[in-house]
């Protein structure tokens, strides 16, 4: 009996381990993506506004 | 070195000067400790000896609440005008600024826990003017702690959109040891049974977060107020 | 480069991880005093003993970027901090669970759990901070400022929360002594260097977001000039 | 000797450079009009050279001195877009405690003397915060000229202030120029720079594209120094479209 719940926590305690991993992990990839999609958007913006300034950096 | 400190003592009567005159952080932060002081005797129904044994809680609480609203102002009083510039741009170095905003900000907090002295003392029955001396030194020395930190953090937010709400967040956990220890002496003091030895292992703790984080930020405080 | 470290040290990671489950849960026998419940140190206090790893390479990071001035190091800081948070998240939710089976409660403001949530409230005034302070190089320098005042008071709370007068529970040396059966020695080490090798990989991700978000920032104020 | 030597300066905000390699030498005695757009690096510059701020590469060395060090900063005056002076503070208060960190021998004298200067005897003892407009920034000038610095540092000294502050302000200038001070000013107003300016100096995408003494084309004509020297992409850029 004892061990049985005692075998229910450490389910627990794994899947909150793992899942706060996986929360972190799915937080980098979706802002991973909007700062790249930014990236491209901005990036695409200079070279229509001001071309010239790639030589120049 | 001394040019410094004369500096300092400048920009501390300064900032104190202003104060008293305006009284804009004064007010809010003594009237605030009264309100809260008000509300603790509501927000919990205590005995005699409860009172003692939540008493130093209850004060460091409610002045450090204080505290965060009297160094909110340290370097928020120098955007208008721009003022901060004038003062980096002075010879003065950048830590006799911070040291002046931290000892003007260390006595208006002195003089908002001295005033709530009076009404904490009437309201709970509390004899603190028993142990007074203790008491004081106590408060110096965790006042000091405070408003160093809180000074600290007043420059790193001076810019920062939302000032008031980032200061709290980064200033109470990093009072967390001071806090712990002030309380339980303080406590200790009022109920005069503390656990033997306490005392002194808090002080030692109260002394060493205030030497640690004074020269810490002595040091630092350069990098943050030339950009 | 950057990106085949990635894979690298998260393939490895995760494959040594899967292993070390294996060993945990299948081969080894109950310990006497816990039952099941134990093998949660094998989570539990690799996640601790790397986010103090973690923040402590933030701390670093910080020092070298006020003395450099290169933000590389800010991103470091940043990164590493970021993911020495997310352990100690991992570490108060596995112990708080274990401290409900053992002790039935929750929350038992044990001594050394009571210290990772105040070493997580301190971080997180950090995260918070940061995304407020508008000028990337005033970001850094106050970043690097919070995080040498925050990690500068981990060892004082240590000690206030053994003050002899403060009511912590001192629930006895159940993993206090660190007096680990031989037999539960070589899991344990490796789940140690599991979180080392996903926490650096998570960390290099990171690094790459800050890089770009840099290069992003420095494009608005291009077009600003424009 | 030069008031101000700047050695190809560099300043990064984060990845963007809003000082590139700025590379500008002034005379002593001089006064420099620093000309350029918004965003073209003039306040970046001139808080660099205050101390207020640090380059990222570069060396800065001004009278002999390197920016930023007490013997620099006790010899230079700042007057920036704000106005810096203390509103709950009197006139003379605020110009006995600037004395004080300025390192003035007698604060008192020299405060007293300083509102002479400006005119605010009569208001001495009363706050900032009462004056208007032009008695405010009348202070704020005080207050820069108060240690008698050899090196004026003035970030758009002209578009914020009214005429008897700009009059004060000029007459000032060109009793420090007497003194033998340098002056170095930015501005976008040329018209207004060119009656004190001796030299100029124009800065464009954080690099100084020309300077040297002020000559009568610029006078005549104040679009004559962009069009010469200014940004050549941008002259492109107009010329295609």
């Amino acid at each position: 009996m004892m061990d049985l719940i005692n075998l229910r926590f450490l389910f627990y305690g794994y899947t909150a381990g793992f899942l706060i991993i996986f929360a972190f992990v799915l937080m980098l990839v979706s802002r991973g993506r909007r700062i790249d999609k930014e990236l491209t958007r901005l990036k695409s913006l200079v070279e229509d506004g001001g071309g010239h300034d790639k030589d120049r950096v | 070195m001394t040019r410094g400190l004369i500096a300092a003592l400048a920009i501390a009567r300064k900032d104190l000067r202003t104060e008293l005159r305006t009284k804009e952080s004064l007010n809010a932060s003594a009237s605030f400790a009264l309100v809260i002081l008000v509300l603790f005797s509501f927000a919990f129904d205590l005995g005699r000896e409860e009172i003692y044994a939540i008493s130093g809680g209850m004060l460091w609480l409610v002045w450090s609440f204080a505290g965060a609203l009297i160094v909110n102002r340290s370097f928020a009083r120098e955007l208008p005008n721009d003022c901060l510039d004038v003062l980096v741009a002075s010879p003065a170095p950048a830590w006799a600024v911070f040291l002046g905003k931290a000892i003007a900000a260390f006595f208006l907090l002195i003089l908002v826990e001295a005033i709530s002295l009076l009404p904490f003392g009437l309201f709970y029955n509390i004899a603190w003017y028993d142990s007074a001396g203790s008491l004081l030194v106590v408060m110096a020395l965790t006042t000091w702690g405070i408003t160093v930190v809180g000074a600290a953090f007043s420059a790193v937010t001076v810019n920062v959109r939302l000032r008031e709400l980032m200061l709290p967040v980064l200033l109470y956990p990093i009072l967390i040891p001071l806090l712990i220890a002030a309380m339980g002496v303080t406590t200790g003091l009022f109920s005069g049974d503390a656990v033997p030895g306490s005392a002194a292992a808090s002080l030692r703790l109260l002394a060493g977060f205030d030497v640690m984080y004074t020269a810490l930020a002595l040091y630092l405080i350069e990098y943050v107020l030339v950009g | 480069m950057r990106e085949k470290a990635t894979y690298v040290l998260g393939i490895l990671g995760t494959l040594l991880m899967l292993l070390n489950l294996k060993t945990i849960f299948l081969d080894l026998p109950n310990e006497a005093a816990q039952g099941a419940i134990f093998r949660i140190i094998f989570i539990h206090v690799p996640a601790a003993i790397n986010a103090d790893v973690f923040l402590f390479v933030a701390l670093v990071a910080s020092i070298m970027f006020l003395a450099k001035k290169n933000f590389f190091w800010d991103s470091l800081a940043v990164s590493a901090t970021e993911v020495g948070v997310m352990l100690l998240c991992v570490n108060l939710a596995t112990g708080s669970i274990w401290g409900r089976n053992i002790w039935g409660v929750w929350w038992a403001w044990d001594l050394r759990m009571t210290s990772q949530l105040m070493c997580l409230l301190l971080y997180l005034g950090y995260l918070l901070v940061r995304p407020a302070i508008g000028e990337p190089t005033q970001r850094a320098t106050m970043s690097a400022f919070i995080s040498i005042f925050a990690f500068a008071d981990i060892p004082l709370v240590a000690m206030a929360i053994r003050l002899p007068n403060v009511r912590t529970q001192h629930p006895g040396p159940v993993l206090e002594t660190g007096t680990l059966d031989a037999l539960y020695r070589p899991p344990f080490i490796i789940g140690i260097f599991v979180l080392l090798l996903i926490g650096a990989a998570l960390t290099l991700v990171r690094l790459h977001q800050e890089t770009t978000r840099r290069e992003i920032d420095s494009l608005r104020r291009e077009l600003h000039a424009i | 000797m030069l008031a101000v030597a700047a050695e190809r300066v560099w300043k990064y905000f984060g990845d963007y450079p809003a000082l590139r390699g700025a590379t500008l030498h002034t005379k002593r005695g001089a006064c420099l009009a620093l000309l350029g757009r918004n965003g073209a690096g003039k306040t970046t510059l001139l808080r660099i050279l205050a101390g207020l701020s640090r380059p990222t590469k570069g060396e800065i060395t001004l009278l002999g001195q390197s920016a930023g060090s007490h013997e620099s900063r006790r010899r230079v005056g700042y007057l920036g877009h704000g106005i810096g002076v203390y509103d709950d503070l009197s006139a003379t208060e605020n110009l006995v405690l600037f004395g004080q960190l300025l390192g003035v021998n007698e604060p008192a004298k020299a405060a007293a003397a300083a509102l002479e200067l400006v005119g605010l005897t009569r208001v001495k003892d009363g706050l900032a915060r009462e004056f208007s407009r032009g008695m405010r920034q009348r202070l704020a000038v005080a207050r820069a000229f108060l240690h008698e610095p050899e090196l004026l540092l003035l970030d758009e000294p002209f578009t914020s202030l009214d005429d008897r502050a700009i009059a004060v302000l000029q007459t000032l200038l060109a009793g420090a120029l007497r003194r033998g001070a340098t002056i170095v000013m930015s501005t976008h107003q040329i018209r207004e720079a060119m009656e004190l300016a001796t030299d100029v100096a124009l800065l464009e995408r954080g690099q100084i594209v020309y300077s040297g003494p002020q000559t009568a084309e610029m006078l005549a004509d104040p679009g004559w120094l962009y069009r010469t020297y200014g940004d050549k992409g941008a002259g492109d850029r107009s010329a295609r479209s």
